[in-house]
């Protein structure tokens, strides 16, 4: 009777939405565990579905209460909003399953449930900000996600040891909140210029109102919050603590998710609000955040370089490749777009991968230094191969879907004219070269420690590892489905701005 | 300073933008205490400046001159008259650029008619009852006989930012008393220190 | 269909290794290696009917970026190659179970792992249908062999590793895929294609020359000056290391793709009308003496190995550089003549170390007589290297000088010959010294290697002589490079 | 200038005064106290703005519970800032930017009190001042848009009360036994004044819950006040004894139980056909009855979530005590 592929939209969202308080309800680690991969399979399901709607017969809009679009809150869900759902939901379908073991080592048991919790919460969050076609509804669910990030990053502390991931999760917190802030006024001052908070009405009227100093400030302050929540420099800095410290769970979670979601709102802000209307300002700002991705890049890879924690490598190394991500969106054409989305998918895959082995890892050994590790290759065998192969993706070696990005962005880069942009781009990829065989010499290298006994991480945190790895591999030689759907949400971002 | 003249416009035109210039000075304070990064509590208590001050703008930006709270007043409840904000658009002949909008609120009022209460009277004369305007005092709450209402959105947007914002005070006094358990401070110079020392003994070790 | 099984059986090998490794007895695993390149060899064989009669077989597989393929097409050159590194897989599997063995290697499974691996992806390019396909192989070469450089994983093995891993990798980024990139931008397309992809645009000599050198330099494995210090540096490596890979395999991938990029991709007259090559058969030439000259100074007798194949690749690569259709064939003829005398010389070096411990030349005195299998291969091979009949090199530098003569001038001919004379002259010492002096008298109880270890270069060594004998069949192959093959 | 908008600029003032004296202030506990003024400055302004509704809350939650949770903090820790207040030359630049850009974004901006501007003539004001009535019969606009219209923000909104709770929780939650109440023993002067506030307080709360269609007020507010009763209870007596009357266990319960009376009633509309939310399904009918039915079952839903969320925060706080390490 009920024709529910039709709810397909905000189901995606209120699923999780439900399943969080479901789970504080139980309070049972294992009913919390279940319902969180439930969930996450759930969400991937959907997305994907959605993703095949969306390409097959145009964006769908989904008027929640059934109001009209200035009235109410409408869902619009066209072919970027579905690719992002994919990679979130995608991940967390992932990670969730391999949580089990992973979180039962690193937070005391009483506290389970509510990790879980905030984990679903988090996912609800960002689902919620890639689905809506509302600018305030941006900023709750923004919210939703931070809040949760914050208490998620904190249970990294580890008992009698200073608490560190606290610590970064104040200072995240802060600026966070700062960046939240800010696209609260940018979306405020949008709204008192439009008398809307629709973005599709939005940027139907903020054509004619382009040349104002409000809209202008507004854009201003949406994209600063923006690029504050994606950690680019300048304002990258609490990104590596927070990823060093929380949880490992967390870090693969977040690395793979929550940078991606923050992308996808500022690639909203710059093609859908202001593409047609601030066309010069925006061409101008992308000139201004193109080299703040380069030195980004640069100084992401040289500071993971100089790294002797994995986690802290890995961080860095996500500066990097953000920075990868908004110089394919500075390039402002059609392979350099293409470029910086799919690689948010092949960094999903590759980061979340790479740091589940970090987990897996830390899971024997309990650290990750350097120096704890040698010899890593021979008592973890297939965790450090997985390690591996998530490096070469991120490397950017072809047959890995860290060179399909590369690729894109490279001949963005000759689209644009600027040659030497593509020489840089794979000067950087040498770079993380550095910082991956950095790893793999410690691992391979040096001889085990004969003191402590290690054998493989169980198969439940494996097998996922595994998954996602492959998959990176998978999608560099298989690009079509995901590759397909960045190309179109590129097009759509150039030709109409998205709406 | 430039924006308190403003003010000197003409009254239909609102008051100028002073006070959005006065809640600019209270972001910026805001902001100052959290950058300073001094002491933990007051960053927290400077967000929390901040953060009312971007509620204070938007709570500005819904105000209407004369206007009252956006709960319907008795005389505007449809068994009196139903349709009042309807000739806005008269009043915003002198403002050229509100002109496309008001066509656009006009149209879609009549399409809203339609679907509501069918034939109501949109043609009526939306002049307030004597008795009820007195009780509710004209000179403040009516433009041109009609009820002035500030606008519901901003403030329905805002009570969401309020709770956001006691979500992250609580969020951030939590975090501060994890802090403050191991570091025995609250003062981030201090942490600091002590995280540098330490991760000097980690290096040595 | 066919072309995928000799593709897909060295990675089934290594999957087959991997398991028996762990499941079975060495011998098993062993024995499975072996057969396996014998049926993988068998299968490239079944190729040469079809080539031969003007079909030229493709597979595709994923269409990575719209328009671009990853797919597979067999053509003469290539057809050539896939022969030289699946044939002689088969004796140096052989001989790597003696080497292996003789030393007791630990990690004995990860290495013939890699190995087939590696194995799998020089067949890759040599079957790749377009460029982006090759440099996915090529890469992939790249990583599969730095566990085989660093097999010892030690302080040593991790600096090598650093240089090869440093030097093929940047270059192949840096240079390679922007090349790569730049020819799929200007002309929008990586297929290879008879007579080149350029026809038809207005381009530069400038632009052509430096896409040229992106390609040259590029391909670090070709080993072309100032990019050629990883191949001494991966020395490091076991001895089948740097036979199959290091002589054969991994450099040969690097030359064929520079020949193939001149042939298909640029084209011969292209380059030709448009002198952008001019400057290669510079660089190329000087390789040649440059390293020659090096090689007369090494003791190590791997590393003098190592010097001569630099010199013996820039042979190659300046064939290519001629850009002429004779200087081309001569070029691929090297491939295969080189390939099979220099495996030769690394098994005998090998056989050598095993069998005596001896690493350094000054202290090969005697060795003819105390080692004669070994010694009399490394001889035969010699010769072949140095171009002399009756023995396969001769052809090849033959078709090169004929090549200088056509595309160059009378200066890089003279550059063949006077390398020719320096290859005598690095080469013959070491044959001089096993024959004519007495071995010492710690030498005394020396023997030969294990079979295994010998009787590998005796058959390659035989195969000089038959590549000599009976080349024609080469030739009439690599003749069709420029017919334009139908299906 | 209207007597009104003097008014106004004279809050302000006074508001700039306290925020300027917060950051001069060494001492925490009277920069706390003057938090807590703030926000009853700024409510005050709200009211003077129309704002009913959001003074109400700021009223409640930036000079309630948020100055008690900062307190708490402060009892855990020192109240003397240690360090001194020369001024930082870095934060200042980045918020005089900050303020330049704000600055020239007013450039533009309709006035102050314009009844022109945009948002007064868009579609949207349109609709909720002259539909919403007919749509759900209810007077208060904010309620409408906040429960219906925007509900899905609401929801949202709810999430995040909750997302808090959760938050709380993990961060500071211990076992039971190594809970340490924070609390002395109580002042029987405070404890009997105190317990005879709470009845009245409740019943308010009560009557805000339920009065939220006529008069400012709503699920939010009440679930505040209810909290704020509770917390009451406790701070004149001890954690424990509050802890009797609303124990930790069901309020734990109660929290994610509001916002799935929310989300329920949400999916009780897609079931009888309707869209997610959409109140007019739920009595065909009437599709008034229908928006006040779901309207009053959501506003019921925040309160209980918001009412126990806030007493969980508070009591993980009240509990954390100080810890010996």
């Amino acid at each position: 009777m009920i024709e529910w592929s039709q709810h397909l939209p905000v189901l995606q969202v209120v699923v999780p939405l439900i399943v969080a308080p479901i789970i504080v309800l139980f309070r049972n680690k294992n009913i919390a565990w279940f319902l969180a991969t439930a969930t996450a399979f759930f969400s991937l399901y959907t997305s994907i579905e959605l993703l095949t709607i969306v390409q097959e017969s145009g964006p769908i809009d989904y008027a929640i209460g059934n109001w009209e679009r200035h009235v109410g809150i409408v869902y619009h869900i066209d072919i970027a909003n579905a690719y992002i759902l994919t990679i979130v939901s995608a991940v967390s379908a992932f990670v969730f399953p391999y949580s089990y073991h992973s979180i039962q080592q690193e937070i005391p048991e009483y506290k389970l449930h509510h990790f879980y919790a905030a984990l679903v919460l988090c996912l609800t969050g960002l689902l919620g900000i890639a689905a809506t076609g509302d600018a305030f509804n941006v900023f709750v669910f923004l919210e939703i996600s931070s809040l949760s990030t914050y208490a998620l990053v904190a249970m990294g502390d580890k008992p009698g040891k200073p608490p560190r991931a606290s610590l970064a999760a104040y200072r995240y917190l802060i600026m966070g909140t700062i960046g939240g802030t800010f696209i609260l006024l940018g979306i405020g001052f949008l709204y008192m210029m439009t008398g809307t908070l629709n973005m599709a009405e939005l940027s139907e009227k903020l054509p004619a109102l382009s040349d104002t100093s409000t809209v202008r400030a507004a854009f201003a302050f949406i994209t600063v919050g923006a690029s504050i929540k994606l950690a680019l420099f300048p304002v990258h800095t609490w990104l590596p603590n927070i990823y060093t410290h929380a949880p490992n769970v967390v870090s693969a979670f977040l690395s793979s998710t929550a940078t991606k979601v923050s992308y996808y709102v500022l690639l909203r802000a710059m093609y859908t609000l202001f593409g047609a209307a601030l066309a010069a300002q925006a061409l101008q700002l992308k000139l201004l955040i193109g080299p703040m991705a380069l030195v980004a890049i640069f100084l992401g890879s040289f500071n993971a370089i100089k790294q002797t924690n994995i986690k802290k490598i890995l961080a860095f190394s996500s500066v990097a490749q953000i920075g990868y991500m908004v110089l394919g969106l500075s390039m402002n054409n059609l392979d350099g777009l293409t470029g910086g989305l799919i690689h948010l998918f092949n960094h999903a895959l590759m980061k979340g991968g790479l740091f589940m082995a970090v987990g897996c890892m830390f899971y024997r050994y309990q650290s990750v230094e350097l120096s704890d590790l040698k010899g890593v290759g021979r008592t973890m065998p297939f965790t450090t191969f997985a390690f591996v192969l998530g490096g070469l993706g991120l490397i950017g070696v072809p047959l890995t879907a860290g060179f399909i990005s590369k690729w894109y962005l490279v001949l963005g880069a000759f689209e644009a004219d600027v040659w030497w942009l593509a020489i840089l781009i794979l000067i950087a990829s040498l770079m993380a070269v550095m910082y991956i065989f950095k790893v793999i010499e410690t691992a391979y290298f040096q001889e085990p420690n004969t003191d402590i006994e290690v054998s493989e991480a169980p198969l439940s945190m494996l097998v996922p590892t595994y998954a996602l790895v492959l998959a990176s591999v998978y999608f560099g030689i298989f690009t079509e489905p995901m590759l397909g759907a960045a190309r179109e949400a590129a097009e759509m971002f150039l030709s109409a701005g998205g709406m | 300073m430039n924006i308190l003249l403003a003010t000197s416009t003409t009254a239909m035109s609102g008051e100028g933008v002073y006070n959005y210039g006065l809640v600019i000075f209270l972001m910026m304070t805001g902001l100052y205490l959290v950058l300073a990064k001094g002491n933990m509590i007051k960053s927290v208590i400077g967000l929390n400046i901040f953060q009312v001050s971007v509620i204070m703008f938007y709570v500005s930006m819904g105000r209407v001159e004369h206007g009252t709270a956006p709960i319907l007043l008795e005389q505007d409840l449809p068994h009196h008259d139903s349709e009042h904000g309807h000739d806005n658009h008269d009043d915003s002949e002198d403002h050229g650029l509100l002109q496309t909008r008001s066509d656009v609120a006009l149209a879609s009022t009549a399409d809203g008619n339609h679907d509501a209460d069918g034939g109501t009277d949109s043609d009526v004369h939306p002049q307030a009852h004597p008795e009820d305007t007195e009780a509710n005092s004209p000179s403040l709450h009516t433009v041109d006989g009609r009820t002035a209402y500030s606008n519901p959105l901003p403030h329905v947007l805002m009570l969401t930012a309020i709770v956001v914002g006691v979500a992250t005070t609580a969020l951030a006094l939590a975090l501060v008393v994890r802090i403050r358990e191991y570091y025995e401070t609250i003062e981030e110079d201090i942490v600091d220190a002590i995280e540098n020392r330490l991760q000097k003994e980690e290096a040595q070790s | 269909m066919e072309i995928l099984i000799p593709l897909l059986l060295p990675l089934i090998t290594a999957a087959l290794i991997q398991i028996l490794g762990r499941f079975a007895s060495p011998n098993i695993r062993d024995g499975v290696h072996t057969l396996m390149a014998v049926v993988t060899f068998y299968f490239v064989i079944q190729l040469i009917g079809p080539v031969m009669d003007g079909q030229r077989p493709d597979f595709f597989v994923a269409e990575m970026f719209p328009g671009l393929t990853l797919s597979f097409k067999v053509e003469p050159l290539g057809l050539v190659f896939a022969l030289v590194a699946s044939g002689l897989w088969i004796p140096t599997s052989v001989y790597a179970f003696g080497y292996m063995r003789g030393h007791h290697e630990s990690n004995q499974t990860r290495f013939f792992t890699c190995f087939a691996l590696a194995i799998g992806f020089a067949l890759g390019v040599a079957f790749s249908e377009n460029l982006l396909t090759l440099f996915c192989y090529y890469e992939a070469l790249t990583f599969s062999t730095y566990p085989l450089v660093t097999h010892y994983q030690n302080a040593e093995a991790r600096r090598a590793g650093r240089i090869y891993m440093g030097i093929l990798v940047t270059t192949s980024v840096c240079f390679l895929l922007v090349g790569i990139a730049s020819v799929w931008f200007l002309t929008g397309t990586l297929t290879f294609t008879q007579g080149g992809v350029f026809t038809g645009g207005e381009y530069e000599t400038w632009q052509i020359a430096l896409l040229l050198a992106l390609f040259a330099f590029g391909t670090a494995k070709a080993a072309l000056f100032p990019f050629h210090k990883w191949l001494p540096n991966a020395m490091v490596a076991p001895t089948p290391v740097s036979a199959l890979l290091h002589a054969v395999a991994v450099v040969k991938a690097g030359v064929f793709t520079v020949l193939k990029v001149v042939i298909y991709i640029f084209g011969l007259e292209f380059l030709s009308e448009l002198g952008a090559n001019n400057w290669l058969m510079v660089v190329a030439g000087f390789t040649i003496l440059f390293s020659s000259t090096v090689a007369l100074f090494k003791d190590n007798l791997k590393a003098r190995l190592a010097y001569s194949t630099i010199s013996q690749l820039a042979y190659i690569v300046l064939g290519a550089a001629f850009a002429t259709q004779t200087a081309a064939i001569g070029a691929a003829m090297h491939i295969v003549m080189h390939a099979v005398g220099k495996i030769t010389l690394f098994f005998c070096a090998g056989a050598i170390y095993v069998g005596a411990h001896k690493k350094y030349i000054s202290q090969m005195d005697g060795l003819g007589h105390k080692m004669p299998f070994t010694m009399a291969a490394f001889t035969i091979a010699s010769f072949s290297i140095i171009g002399l009949p009756p023995f396969g090199g001769m052809w090849s530098k033959w078709f090169l000088g004929l090549g200088a003569l056509e595309g160059g001038s009378w200066g890089f001919m003279s550059i063949y010959m006077i390398s020719s004379l320096l290859s005598i002259a690095y080469l013959m010492p070491i044959v001089g010294r096993a024959y004519f002096r007495k071995p010492s008298e710690k030498d005394a109880d020396l023997h030969e290697a294990p079979w295994m270890c010998v009787l590998p270069p005796c058959l390659t060594a035989i195969g000089c002589v038959l590549l000599f004998l009976f080349p024609e069949g080469l030739f009439d192959l690599l003749n069709l490079m420029f017919v334009e093959g139908g299906q | 200038m209207t007597f009104v908008s003097t008014i106004t600029l004279v809050f302000f003032v006074l508001l700039a005064v306290v925020a300027v004296a917060i950051g001069k202030m060494r001492s925490l506990f009277a920069a706390v106290m003057l938090s807590g003024i703030f926000s009853l400055l700024s409510a005050s302004l709200f009211v003077l703005m129309d704002a009913v509704d959001v003074a109400f809350t700021e009223a409640a939650v930036g000079a309630g519970i948020s100055t008690v949770l900062m307190l708490m903090v402060l009892h855990l820790t020192s109240d003397k800032e240690t360090h001194s207040n020369e001024v930082k030359v870095f934060p200042l630049l980045i918020a005089v930017l900050c303020g330049a850009v704000l600055l020239y974004a007013t450039q533009d901006m309709p006035h102050f009190g314009d009844p022109n501007a945009y948002i007064h003539q868009s579609a949207t004001a349109d609709h909720y001042l002259n539909q919403s009535y007919d749509d759900s019969h209810i007077p208060n606009i904010v309620t409408t848009v906040l429960a219906s219209y925007r509900g899905f923000d609401t929801l949202g909104e709810t999430t995040v009360v909750l997302t808090a709770a959760v938050a709380v929780m993990l961060l500071l939650g211990r076992p039971k036994e190594e809970e340490h109440d924070l609390s002395k023993s109580p002042d029987p002067i405070i404890e009997v004044g105190a317990k005879m506030l709470i009845p009245y307080i409740l019943l308010f709360a009560l009557y805000v819950q339920f009065h939220g269609d006529f008069g400012p007020g709503g699920g939010f507010q009440a679930g505040v006040m209810f909290a704020a009763a509770y917390i009451l209870h406790a701070l004149s007596g001890t954690v424990r004894s509050a802890q009797e009357a609303a124990s930790e266990n069901v309020v734990e319960k109660l929290i994610p139980l509001g916002v799935l009376l929310y989300a329920a009633v949400g999916v009780w509309c897609v079931l009888k056909g309707g869209n997610f939310l959409e109140y007019n399904a739920l009595d065909p009918e009437h599709p008034a009855h229908g928006q006040h039915l779901g309207i009053l079952l959501v506003e019921l839903g925040v309160g209980i979530t918001v009412f126990s969320a806030m007493l969980m925060i508070f009591y993980k706080f009240a509990l954390r005590g100080r810890e010996v390490r």
